[in-house]
This record gives C-alpha cells, structure tokens and sequence, in this order.
C-alpha cells in the first residue's frame, strides 16, 4: 500500500524511491489516483518534477496495482501504468475510491466484509453478492490488506504517533492501519507530547518504523 | 444514434454552461463539483449563493483556487489544484470524505459525462475501445448524493448524442441523473414519470433542434425557457 | 440518541434536562453507558449530582433502550433504568460497545450492514445471521440510526464545525452523522476560523442547530 | 459444581492477584485493563516496563490515575476514573477505539470473570438470575484481543468453582481466554492442545488443593511454580 491521495502531498515519496532503488519485484501496488502525475502533473507544483506510482511498472518491478484512478482522461503520452498494461506486463484492478478506502478501513478495524451501494449496475459489481436492504440493493464488499504501508505524514512522536497536516491525510491513516508492517516517512521526529493529543491522527500502536526526511530535502 | 450538423444557432461555449449549473446551486448546500466543466461552476455563483465545497481528497468549505501549479501540496484539491485556505475549512482523511457522500450527505453534485440515459442512467469513466479508466470518486458521488446534475457539451464528434436510450458505455451509476446541462439545452431527467423534460433551450434553438440532436425522446412540460 | 460515553465529560446535559422537561414521551432512547451515574457516581466528580439518561425512564418519557451498559454491577440501589425494567415499563436492548458504535457509524456512512466477530457463540448472536471469512466466523449487524442526536461539543463555529476535548469525542461524532436532526450542546459559538481546520472533530455538514451553554454554568 | 472449604494456607488479596497479572505483561504492550482487579495491576508493573494503555472511552496512552472523584470529566478513563494527562497520550472517538479492539491491535487485556471454561469460553457480563447486565466493550475485547488474561478471585460464595467444564451463564466470548490467575493459581488454558495447565499456586498449596476448587480437570507440564 502507498499512501496519500495522488500528487505529492501525502506521498512517501522517499520511500518510493528507495523501494524502487531496492530494486525488489513482483509487487502488488495498491493505491488511489495512481500514477498520473507524471504525464498530466496532477497535484505537483508546476515548478517540480512529479514521482508517481508508475515508477514501479516503468521499472519492471510491479505487476498489478488496485487503485481508483490509474489513467488520465488523455492518452497522448500514455502513462507508465497504461504502457505496462496495454503491453500485457500489468494487471489493473479499477475499484471506486469510496469502496477502496473503506475497503482498507474494514481490514484495520476487523471487519472482513461489508454492504455499498456504490458501483450497482455497473462493471464493478460483476460477480459480487447483491443484497437488498430497505428496499435499495448494495454490494458485499471485502477488506483489503496489505504485507507493507508505507505512508506520509507530518511528524511523529518517538512513541509512533502520528499528526498529519491539510489534505496530507487522504489514504494515509487507514492503510497505516491495515497492513503487517506500517511504515512512515515523515519531516520530524518530536518526543512525546510534541504532538498535541487532540491532533495525534494516526495511534502509536499502528506504526512500526519510522523514517525521517533529510533536513532541506527539495521533495514536497 | 443520430447525427446532425447544420446548427441553428452558435452552442454556448463551456463557461456559460459551467455558468447555467451554477443558478441551480442553492446557496447553503454541500457540493462536489468534477473535474473540467463542473469545477468552473465556482466562477459563476450568484450574488448571495454561499456553497459548502467538498473535494474527495478530504476538505469541506474550501472556496477561492490558486493558480494552477501554484500553492502548497498540502492543500489540495481533488482535481489537484491548489485552494487557498479559508475560514472555517475542515481537512480529514478519506474514510470520512466518503462516508459523506455514501451517507447521503452531499447535497448536489456536478459531474461530467459521456452518455446519461433516459432513465437518469450514468456512463462517465471510460470509454470502451480504451479498454481502461479511472473511477475516481465518481461512482460513489452519482450513486449517492441528493441531486446529480451532469455540466457537458450535448454532443460529441459532429453530432453524435450523449443523452441517449440506453447507455452503451460502461455505467458510473444507473437511474442517478436529475438535470443535464449542455451548450444547448437544460433538460430535466423526471425518473419518477419515465420522462425526459427539455426545460430551456439556447438562444436561438428550438424544441426540434434540440431533439433532432438528442437520441431520447424529450417532452416539454409547460412552456420551455431560455438559458440566456 | 444521546452522545458521549457516559458520565459527565461529553454528555449533552443540558440539552436532555431540556428534552426531560419538554415531558415528551415514547422515546427510544440510544446511548452508552447508560443510567448508572446516579446511584454509582461514574464518571461524574465528586462533588457533583450525577445525571444520567435513567430521568427519561424516572419520568416515564422512554420505553426503549438500547446500548451497551445499562446496569451498574451491583444491584443495590437500582438504577432507574433496571427499575423501569423489572416492572415490566422498559424494553433494553444491551448491544456490545464495539457493535453499537459501528452500526451508528455504518448509518452515517451509508453502510446498510456489515460483519463483526464480536458476539459470535453469546446471546447477541441469536437471531443474526453468520456467515464465515477466511475460516472465522463472523455475525451481520445492520445500520442503527434516529430521528433525533443529542451530543455535546466543547465549541462550534457559525457554520456548525465542532470542536471536541479530550475524552468527551466518544459517541459524539459518530452520533452526528446517523441523526435525521443533530443538535449539538457548546460551551461557546466562534467565527469560522475560530476553530483549527486540523481540528474539526465533526462537519458543519451534520450540524442542524447548535445550543450555547449559558456562560459559568455550573454542570460540567 | 465444586464446594469445599478448609483452605489449605491464606489466598491472595486482590492486590496480590494484580500484582502477579502484572508481571505477565510485555513491556512496550497495548494493553486495556478492566474494571476491578485488572485495573489494580497499573500499580504493580515491574521496573523498566512500560505499557501502553488503552481505555475504550479513547485514550491511548495514559498512566497515571487521578485519585477518584477528582480530575477533568473530559479526561476520564473506561472505568469512570479521572487519569492524568502524560506527554504522547491520544484521544479519539469511539470508531476509533473500537476499530483499534476489533481490528486486532491490542496485544493484552485483563479483564474480571464470573465463569471460565476448560476450552477458555468467557463469561463475565450476566448472572443469569438478575436477568440484565451490562457487556460494555468486554464481548470485543474478549473476542479481538491478542492475549486474553483473566485476573479474578478463583472461587465464589465459599468454594464454588469459576473454572469450569462449560460456562452456564451467558458467554461473553468462545475459546478466548490465555490464561487465569487468581488468589490460589496460575492457569494456563492450552486451547490448541485442549489442556488446562496449572502453571503456579499460592505458598502452602499443592495441585490437589487448586485441582479440588476447580471444576474443569487440571495437568501440570513440568514443574508447577510457585506465585510468591
């Protein structure tokens, strides 16, 4: 799982770099407006180079990827995603955004299925159980984990609590709850009660490692 | 599907349209506005029209955008622009942005589309022979919001109609559409009549121009306005 | 429903010494923790008169409770809540915590059921129906929602943002979201901006009317 | 059921009993103790532990109690107690808090019981002549918990066994429970292998003195310690 929302906010975007420089294969990508930005520079300022999931099927290294929003709504240039998929080289699993974080919600907090009614009567729901409730019909939809999360966030305590700033949330505390291994990219590592107790938006206990940024690292 | 050219009049162009939207967004309401047409909806609110925003990405009651490519990561839009922080903002993650809008808590949203049915039915997520697309929020924002208002150009290459009998398209959501609003024409979806109601015309279209361009049969029901 | 947890700390007091005097009746009451305060003393201070949900069953205003603590451990004196019970003028549904507060959730968040391991093999069970995920079983729980959600915040700007403190969150928020009509009891009404965006606990958008305590008033 | 008297040497006082509960938790755990003796063993964690305690009310994180009757009723724990605020606490909802139980991420609960059965089956939330009780966040946490440890008082009215073949009052949670300790033992329940395993008993008491209040059959496995 690689939190954040698309763009580069919320991205662990260093700890996308060193996966890919890690070199590791056969992944499974999951994610939500997934790469995007280099092609179409979705979320990035204009003055940055935009990094995005994409990077891991440009290098070989992922094979499928579960996410919301894969392709921009142009072609022309494919992105790396549509590449390695027209090519054969990638699966894609398109889920609408709402199931997909409550998917991952579900498997964080041990609930292994639940009823939408988003997606009725479309591709998405082929296959899936319906089930009719007061009178509307839903959809069975399962929880979704992952062996790794790596996520963003703004600071953490030296406990693994977490504060998260602005739209920087998105993704980030679900699947910092639904993985095996939970692991953070942040700007700042404070002693405890450097994060104020009412803002502490991921818990301690969800959090297994813990990554700091370089001092003036030029990545948003 | 039927094709025509030789228009009677010149079509808005896509600000006037994303400008007709606007009049139907009533002011206090919580909206989601898509990407292209629907966002301009925000340049064009009427005097006294406040709106609530919600973007996917997790903010409520944003308001003015920066310049594109400006501004901080941190504040994001869903279309990935960059809004300005704004009094009374309220930033949260995605299992709360979509548990509004699953719950029913979006007043109204204005989406995009590339065919609406008769029957209020939704295809805006791919095109068939690209064979891929992206969903985004847009299945959860037409299944569940209050009212779905589509902002899009009545046709496509030439003539070709959007507002068609049947979707042949990949469905977003079936029988969600209320209002479609084109570059020449607004017309009401009434779902509950089985009917199609053409409500206003552009300056200069006539109740037949706009059906010899529209695959499903439309009916007026009183007389029918203009969107001037 | 009523918010808070139970005891003083987010309990909209107020607003049900209000809804008591207003004498209206039939009331099916949702809360937490629930009636025990007055002959135990939870969760209230001391040197304070405990106020719990038991009036509305005192006053024979509800017939109908359903949450996860209604009975304090020992039975003497009775609350009114097991008072009401045993003469036969109160129906109580006891709900496990984690099961109450989902289903209040779910209606919120437009989830007409899901599936939770707690409860399997207990009496909660009865009725319901089980299904198996990956080897586990698991019960089906629906929705909860109502007409009506008392809470309690510690401020609100004029747009209906809400601000929580400490413990006081609890059933709250998710209260907010489940209500046909949600009123919410302050200490204090600010401008927009007067409330952290990082900081809103619940959105304007679930907020119908917003009562202000009167200033040093003496209920905590 | 079981009934004896003619105790063999003294039992442990609560204190005692949540002393040695104490000493099977890990440092570095999040752990949710329940009300009574569970909560008793915050005061008895051996040196250099370190606990991260979870109450269901949401916190996580807090140490110290207030003494009760004071404090802040917006920082109150589970039980209805008033903690201190320590530096890197959390407050949260009630989603959260029990997301956090259900969802599997608390390693250690404590918690009081009426019954216990020979394959760990809990009851500990009605007497079933009272007809009403309260379940509170006990059926999540007995059912989710990592590690499920009962700290209770090992008999009731005299010598009637709370460890028994099969529970008769209503359950709480099936095949949930890890261990029991209590004023005479230490008890291990052996799920996977269908044992239950006396691991320690109270000074002055053998196997035959626990084994004769207990009503589900005990084994050793190797030496049985002592508590002291």
């Amino acid at each position: 799982m690689i939190g954040g929302f698309g763009g580069a906010g919320g991205q662990p975007t260093r700890l996308m770099l060193a996966l890919r420089d890690l070199g590791v294969g056969d992944l499974t990508i999951i994610g939500n407006v997934a790469g995007i930005s280099k092609t179409t520079g979705y979320g990035w300022p204009d003055h940055l180079d935009p990094i995005d999931q994409g990077m891991f099927f440009e290098s070989g290294q992922a094979t499928k990827i579960t996410c919301s929003f894969p392709v921009p709504g142009t072609t022309n240039p494919l992105s790396d995603i549509e590449k390695a998929w027209r090519e054969g080289n990638a699966e894609v699993d398109i889920v609408p955004q709402g199931t997909l974080i409550e998917r991952i919600r579900a498997a964080g907090a041990g609930i292994p299925a639940f009823y939408t009614p988003t997606g009725v009567g479309t591709p998405v729901a082929e296959g899936k159980e319906h089930r009719d409730f007061d009178g509307r019909t839903y959809l069975m939809e399962e929880a979704l984990s992952a062996d790794f999360a790596l996520i963003r966030a703004q600071k953490a305590d030296t406990r693994g609590n977490l504060q998260y700033i602005g739209t920087s949330r998105a993704f980030n505390p679900a699947m910092a709850t639904a993985a095996a291994v939970t692991i953070v990219e942040v700007d700042e590592i404070v002693e405890p009660g450097g994060i104020d107790p009412e803002r502490v938006g991921t818990l301690s206990t969800y959090v297994d490692r813990i990554v700091v940024r370089e001092a003036g690292d030029p990545l948003p | 599907m039927t094709t025509l050219s030789n228009d009677p009049a010149p079509r808005l162009d896509r600000a006037a349209i994303a400008k007709r939207a606007a009049r139907d967004l009533v002011d206090g309401s919580t909206v989601n506005l898509g990407i292209g047409i629907p966002a301009m909806c925000a340049d064009f609110l009427p005097d006294g029209v406040e709106l609530l925003y919600h973007a996917e990405n997790g903010i409520l009651g944003f308001k003015e955008l920066s310049a594109p490519g400006e501004g901080d990561p941190n504040l994001m839009d869903a279309g990935g622009k960059f809004p300005k922080l704004v009094p009374g903002m309220a930033f949260f993650d995605s299992v709360e942005s979509f548990s509004l809008i699953r719950g029913g808590h979006i007043d109204v949203t204005v989406l995009g589309a590339l065919q609406v049915s008769r029957n209020g039915d939704l295809s805006n997520w791919m095109i068939p022979k690209r064979g891929i697309g992206s969903i985004g929020g847009a299945m959860d924002l037409a299944a569940n919001a209050k009212k779905v208002i589509i902002a899009m150009e009545h046709n496509v290459r030439g003539d070709l109609a959007k507002i068609v009998d049947e979707c042949t398209f990949p469905l977003t959501a079936r029988a969600c559409v209320d209002e479609v609003i084109t570059d020449i024409a607004v017309i009401e979806i009434d779902r509950k009549n089985d009917r199609v109601i053409l409500r206003e015309t552009a300056p200069g279209w006539s109740f037949d121009d706009v059906q010899a361009r529209t695959e499903a049969r439309l009916v007026a029901d009183g007389d029918v306005g203009s969107m001037a």
